[in-house]
């Protein structure tokens, strides 16, 4: 089972796609509304690279 | 024709609202009569509702602003919150056909749904073109000024390499209005 | 130019300094006047003119002083907050005589208060912003092609008093898309400063009877010192006060004793209306349409619209406030402008301010109101 | 959002900021680096200036101050000389800083009173809209450079290390672990203290650029810096086009409010002697 | 202080600061302010006071204005050209209601004019200096004695109404020796910023009755955003009409609403004269001896000496100017105050300016010529 | 009075500085450096801004413009930019120049516009009665620092250097024939320029720091100086304490107006082609 | 004595006039009387005629510059040329015994002469004492203040290590006219 | 004789005694006012040191 849990916020999500591109497994996609959407949850590592790029605070990855 | 018609578009920022106000205020100059256009500016538009307003008239335009719309065309559900509120009876709605659950609606104000998002992106390949399909589809029911106008507007409003797609979307989105109204008969 | 085409107030503003003969532009991005800096880097490289961004408002208007001493005709552009910047340079522009047109946009303020929306908050600070006693002139259109128009007699104005000239616009006026043709009757003959004569002697500030210095540019030949200094016939420093006086009422007098030339307005039923409306930049609009609409149920009102705001010709308004119910003056602050119809109307004329600072413009219907509600 | 963003965001948000812009990145780091130093948010005071970044400010649940337009440091300075005990953080825009500041900016560096300056570098002017700032590259776009800038642009590092600043770092907001340790360091640094921090603004810089993606920011963020270990390392050949990052200068020098006190204990002594 | 010692105008100012429990000051030099500086970079080291000599004007007034959000009593001093670069700041001052006190130590103007020489050409800068629709409050010493207690009283009013306070001294003021006694009965109790209560809950910008938010200083706990953006009560960014029209309005309120506390003058024979002059700053002296001259000659004339420039009593000051044979008004500048008294003033009433702006001083024997004149 | 100094003063000595100013000895060594320079005087602008020294335009027999204090180099860059065939030379007081003139200074550095600033270090607001300036060394007296100066001072050749001047030099008013020569270079440069000059002010400066007569000053310049080309054969310690002399940093870039002019060209090959 | 007296004196930048005129004033302070002290600030007294003034009376003063002079002291040929001029019938001035060829006086001044510089630099040893010489000598003839309020005032105005000196210098200054005027009846 | 004629314009002179004190050849003296005077003219070497110094433009070294 994965480790960890992606908890995101999609109120304050801008779709800026960052979190899309910048993880390193995969783990975002988009919906339709072009806002992030998490796609790969179990692939996630922990790596926080999402996380701290966010740039609207939307993503926290916690240790399950 | 009335003697002054004021018209609100409203969206997000980057629908191109404003681009879309202009290219209708430059063709109703361009059929010789008077217009006006102004907007919401800075960072308050940025992620907010956005909106643009043109007066068209034969007459010399006084108050520049939009006071009371005849015509409201909505792109966003933050726009129809915030923009039709003022609207008075016997005034004009146009929607885009994704917008739900928006306020109720002052009394007597007619309602055209079209999806012109879809209508861009869709058919046209291009999100960027939703303002002037949305030109369209507004003077397809209003007849605000002449399509000829409307398409001389859109060259100057434009770079080259633009312009012909944004006369298609204008034309598409004028048939469909035309189209409905037909169908309406 | 002979079609007409939707061109905003800002656009017009530029286009109407090029048409002026500028070819100078030094500023600092502010909303709301951007787009006039953005006009000018975009046209100047084009048309032998120079853009540069400075640093600050205070190297902005030190720029196009600079420029103006060399012989270009320059401008600058800012909004409140920059405004302020440049209070001191402006003092020295009228100083030392150096023509210069700064065109304030005028948002909500005081301080960056609402950056985006419109006022008319800095018309007392156009006349008062700076130290010490100066005369100042100071324009507000009221439309995209009077700001183009306006532009031009700002410079003209510049050119021909030697001060600097503010044209004043509000912010709606600067943001304003609407139809725009220039005729060519429309336009004003376009004014140069005034040189030296050849073979007269040259003396720099001489206090002839025009009150106006001709002085040449930079490089033209006759050498010659500026200084901010209060400064004798010859430039140079003096502290005597018989020259100290003679100076600092010579460059009040120059354009305090052409009020009556410089002061343009234009009337609507001034003089056999009951109540007088006066309104100026974007509120006269308001204005004009709510005196139409009162006039349609037969109240009778009256529009006076001053294009020039600084100086005023007081014995005009006064006359024009004589008799009447009482005169309303609707403005984008809290009565500024009121304030100076107050000391030129007559004691028994009620002058009513109609003030408003929310950012939002004066509706007609505020003003109709306020004209019903006086004459109860 | 994670527990230390809450502790130290107002409860304000959203933010105003466009999407992708890297503001928000700058502030996640404040927060981490913020909480890490474990300082009192009531004796900590956050000054602005004016522009997208200097909102910021708004955000933080500090004593916060936003100033005007190129004034955060003057305002900080009164405040830090006031309350020498408070933590000051100051947040500027490249044209904030550079710009308009540029003077205020210099001399807090020379004055080397103890505060951490963060200067946000979006290469433009953002909040007006797009125009160049002194920190545009030359050549590129904004919207008073069509035709792509013709003004040479600073080295705000250099500037700032020529006006004798004592600590000088450059950070970015791709290297977020980076960028939160050189907060850490700067602001334990015993004196003034300066990050410029590479972030993007898709909206004003980069749709003029061919960058309007904010990942095509990011990425050209990612492959233009190099951290500063590594450049020492190479020649100058190999460094050329490439930014570097890390603290590029640290110094020892009397702080302002210790200069003055020693100066106070001086008279006192003198008094009671 | 028990004896009466010769002390300076700008010395007595510095002097009041400290008294008035100010402990900071920043300041750029400038003539003829400096002493003021160069007294507090000598007094403060020893008085657990702070001096900074910052990089220029616009700086200096940023750190009195941080240093008071700090919970410094704060101020800076400077003239004309230093005066003009602070507006920007002096608005922010107003719109974010940080307690400050600018010391404005009036030299003759426009632009560097006579640095060394005095003038009162300042008056309504202090007024308008600054963009968009704020208040202000400036008082006018008259002599060494007046400026200590004033400089006191310019404190006071900065606390209590949480607004810069400008304190215009004019050349000849601050840089005049004279006796100088203050007993404590003359000292006026000394005012601090209101403070939030204890228990309730904490609205940084309330729009109370009193008009005057209650905040604490940074570091008393509770932590809150000042920003010079229009706000709402929480003090964060709003341009929501209602909330920008309540607020603007209140700012101003606050001073305009309380003109009757704020507005000091001392009259002398007011209102049995029949010709009525006004006079404030070293000029008032020049009045008052004109006075006596010509009261001595059998002529009746009287003297209101405003202490308080701005915010005006336009009430008292109307009712003051009523039934006199002419109200004249000397001062160091083209007539400044007198377009104000000119607008307060019945109609009936000569307004008699009586300008001067020569860089010398108005003497006794000049108002005294004009009086005459006016009773021809 | 020397013939070269006849020709480019005005006819109104004596001027205003004190016995023993340096402002005296830059104006000569300005002179005959112009002289040598050949160049036009309808074609001159001599540019200052407020302080005794900038009282030196008054004296030049050119096109002089007599500013506000700290802003002659605005002034200058619309005069240049104007007119770019004009030679301009800008005189400031280290106030002047390096206080409320420090950003102006910066970016003009920044810039590269064609011109030459020649700034006055007399350590000391003159003008104004000895206040202490950002150049006046710490610890030193000053009417607003009686207890000595708690404010570190600029190396304003080193900021020059920071901010990206392509030509700074130092001389001083005892080397008086290299001073004339390094304004000679300074000019000659295509780039913006700056020449620091050590001063004396012997009575506001000298005066409170055990300096009084203005032979004082001028010997302590003449032992505290050392031309760069023995500094450069010199070790660190020996070198320390002393204040190097010459030209410090010359580097090529893209003037302002060419760079300018070069886009406009662009602008019309794309027109015409 | 009369109602008020107004002094001034002149000089050239350098020669402690206004400490000298800040001395007399701060004496009559401490004799209970009232004073002012003006003086011309700047560049311009660089070089040049520098004036200071002071006015002393027993009520309030209102207007604190000098219009009419009572006494004029002149320590150069500057200050004698320029600040000469107003001095009304039945005023005094006196003159450094240097100075020559100064411009011709109005109607009804009585002049004095004494050596002051040369006092102060031969007798004294210090040029710089000249003004305190020159207050001894004013206040020797008109009796302005008392010499113990002089004397204190003095201890005020300087350092601890110059207050011996220009008490002896203001009693040299002081004596000699005490001379001069005993000689004289 | 001396190669060197020099001038000095007392007029200008504010004896300052830079001259006095910088002349190699201590061709400059003081005269009772203070002012700079030549007493050993002939001693000149031209070296221009003078002339370039005095802040007052009261020098000139001519060659004869
Ligand atoms: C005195 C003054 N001049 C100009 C402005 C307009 N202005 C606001 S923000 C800004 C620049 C913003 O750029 P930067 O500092 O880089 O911040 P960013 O928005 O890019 O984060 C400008 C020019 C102002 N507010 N005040
Ligand atoms: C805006 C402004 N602030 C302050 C002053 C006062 N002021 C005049 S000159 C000067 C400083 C002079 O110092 P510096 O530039 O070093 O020139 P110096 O007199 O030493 O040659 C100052 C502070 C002024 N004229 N204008
Ligand atoms: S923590 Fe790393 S792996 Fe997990 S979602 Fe975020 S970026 Fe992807
Ligand atoms: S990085 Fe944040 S804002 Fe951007 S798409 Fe992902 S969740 Fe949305
Ligand atoms: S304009 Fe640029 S800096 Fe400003 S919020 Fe948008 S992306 Fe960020
Ligand atoms: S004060 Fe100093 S710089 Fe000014 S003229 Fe005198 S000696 Fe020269
Ligand atoms: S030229 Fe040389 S030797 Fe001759 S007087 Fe001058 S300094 Fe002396
Ligand atoms: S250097 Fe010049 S001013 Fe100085 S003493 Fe000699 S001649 Fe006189
Ligand atoms: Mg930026
Ligand atoms: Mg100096």
């Amino acid at each position: 089972m994965a480790k960890y849990q992606v908890l995101l916020n999609k109120a304050l999500c801008k779709s800026c796609e960052i979190c899309v591109e910048l993880c390193p497994k995969k783990v975002f996609g988009r919906d339709k509304t072009g806002k992030a959407e998490v796609v790969n949850a179990d692939n996630c590592i922990g790596c926080l690279i999402c996380e701290e790029h966010c740039p609207d605070f939307c993503i926290e990855v916690r240790e399950k | 024709m009335a003697e002054k018609y004021s018209i609100r578009l409203g969206g997000t920022g980057g629908q191109g609202i404003i681009k879309g106000a202009m290219v209708l205020a430059e063709a109703a100059i361009i059929d010789g009569k008077n217009a006006t256009q102004t907007q919401v500016y800075g960072p308050e538009s940025r992620g907010g509702a956005t909106k643009a307003e043109v007066n068209i008239s034969n007459e010399r335009i006084l108050f520049p602003l939009v006071s009371s719309p005849n015509i409201v065309l909505c792109l966003s559900i933050g726009a129809w919150q915030t923009f039709t509120k003022d609207m008075p009876p016997g005034s004009t709605l146009i929607l885009d056909s994704s917008l739900e659950n928006g306020p109720a609606l002052p009394e007597g104000v007619t309602v055209y749904r079209f999806p012109m998002i879809k209508m861009a992106y869709e058919d046209l390949g291009n999100i960027l073109s939703t303002n002037i399909v949305a030109v369209g589809v507004l003077n397809g029911l209003m007849k605000l000024v002449s399509s000829d106008a409307a398409e001389r507007s859109i060259a100057i409003g434009f770079k080259k390499t633009f312009v012909d797609g944004n006369i298609k979307a204008y034309e598409l989105g004028y048939q469909a209005a035309r189209e409905y109204l037909q169908a309406a008969k | 130019m002979v079609e007409a085409r939707l061109v905003q107030g800002n656009e017009a503003c530029a286009l109407g300094a090029i048409a002026a003969g500028a070819t100078f532009y030094a500023g600092y991005p502010i909303t709301p006047s951007t787009e006039i800096a953005e006009q000018m880097s975009a046209l100047y490289p084009k048309k032998d003119g120079k853009f540069i961004q400075m640093e600050d408002e205070i190297a902005s208007i030190g720029a196009i002083i600079g420029a103006s001493c060399a012989g270009a005709k320059a401008f600058t552009a800012t909004s409140g907050p920059g405004f302020s910047l440049m209070q001191e340079l402006i003092g020295y522009a009228a100083m030392t005589e150096v023509p210069i047109v700064i065109v304030d946009v005028m948002r909500a303020g005081p301080s960056t208060g609402l950056p985006t929306l419109s006022s008319q908050g800095d018309i007392q600070q156009a006349r008062w912003g700076t130290h010490g006693d100066h005369s100042i002139i100071a324009l507000a259109p009221a439309s995209v092609e009077e700001t183009y128009l306006m532009t031009i007699d700002a410079f003209n104005f510049a050119e021909k008093y030697r001060t600097p000239v503010i044209l004043l616009l509000d912010e709606i006026i600067g943001h304003l898309k609407e139809r725009f043709l220039i005729t060519p009757d429309m336009m004003p003959p376009i004014i140069n400063r005034q040189k030296p004569q050849a073979g007269q002697e040259f003396v720099p500030y001489k206090n002839t009877q025009e009150l106006i210095p001709a002085l040449p540019d930079f490089g033209e030949g006759s050498r010659y010192h500026v200084t901010g200094l209060t400064h004798n016939e010859q430039g140079f420093y003096s502290s005597k006060p018989e020259i100290v006086e003679s100076f600092i009422n010579r460059i009040n007098a120059k354009i305090e004793d052409n009020s009556e030339e410089i002061f343009r307005c234009n009337g609507y039923n001034v003089e056999d209306c009951e109540v007088l409306l006066i309104a100026y930049g974007s509120i006269s609009r308001s204005a004009e349409e709510a005196m139409n609409n009162l006039r349609r149920e037969g109240i009778n009102v009256g529009l006076l619209r001053p294009q020039t705001i600084w100086p005023l010709n007081e014995a005009l308004i006064g006359d024009a406030c004589c008799g009447k119910k009482a005169v309303i003056i609707p403005e984008m602050n809290l009565g500024q402008y009121a304030r100076e119809i107050e000391r030129c109307a007559p004691d028994d004329v009620p002058v009513v301010s109609l003030p408003k600072v929310d950012g939002t413009m004066i509706f007609p219907s505020e003003i109709e109101e306020l004209v019903r509600e006086v004459l109860k | 959002m994670r527990e230390v963003y809450q502790k130290i965001f107002r409860d304000n948000l959203p933010h105003i900021w466009c999407a992708g812009c890297g503001n928000g990145i700058v502030m996640s780091a404040f927060a981490r680096a913020y909480d890490k130093l474990g300082l009192d948010k009531d004796k900590t005071v956050g000054v602005s200036g004016i522009g997208c970044s200097s909102r910021i400010t708004g955000y933080l649940d500090l004593n916060t101050l936003h100033t005007a337009h190129g004034r955060a440091l003057p305002f900080a300075t009164g405040v830090k000389m006031t309350r020498p005990e408070f933590a000051v953080f100051v947040f500027m825009g490249d044209g904030d800083c550079a710009a308009i500041g540029g003077n205020h900016f210099i001399h807090a560096c020379r004055r080397n009173m103890d505060m951490t300056a963060i200067i946000i570098n979006n290469y433009i002017y953002g909040m007006t809209g797009g125009q160049f700032s002194p920190l545009t590259p030359f050549g590129s776009k904004a919207s008073t450079a069509p035709y792509g800038s013709v003004d040479r642009n600073f080295d705000i590092c250099s500037l700032a290390i020529g006006a004798g600043a004592t600590f000088v770092a450059r950070g970015d907001v791709y290297h977020t672990k980076q960028l939160e340790k050189l907060i850490i360091e700067a602001h334990e640094h015993k004196g003034f203290s300066v990050i410029e921090v590479l972030s993007t603004c898709p909206i004003s810089y980069g749709r003029r650029n061919k960058m309007p993606k904010p990942m095509d920011l990011m990425n050209y963020i990612k492959d233009v810096t190099i951290a500063k270990e590594r450049a020492d390392k190479m020649t100058a050949e190999e460094i050329a086009g490439k930014i570097v990052t890390g603290v590029l200068h640290q110094s020892a020098a009397v702080e302002y409010n210790e200069a003055y006190m020693a100066m106070v204990e001086k008279l006192e002594v003198g008094k009671n002697g």
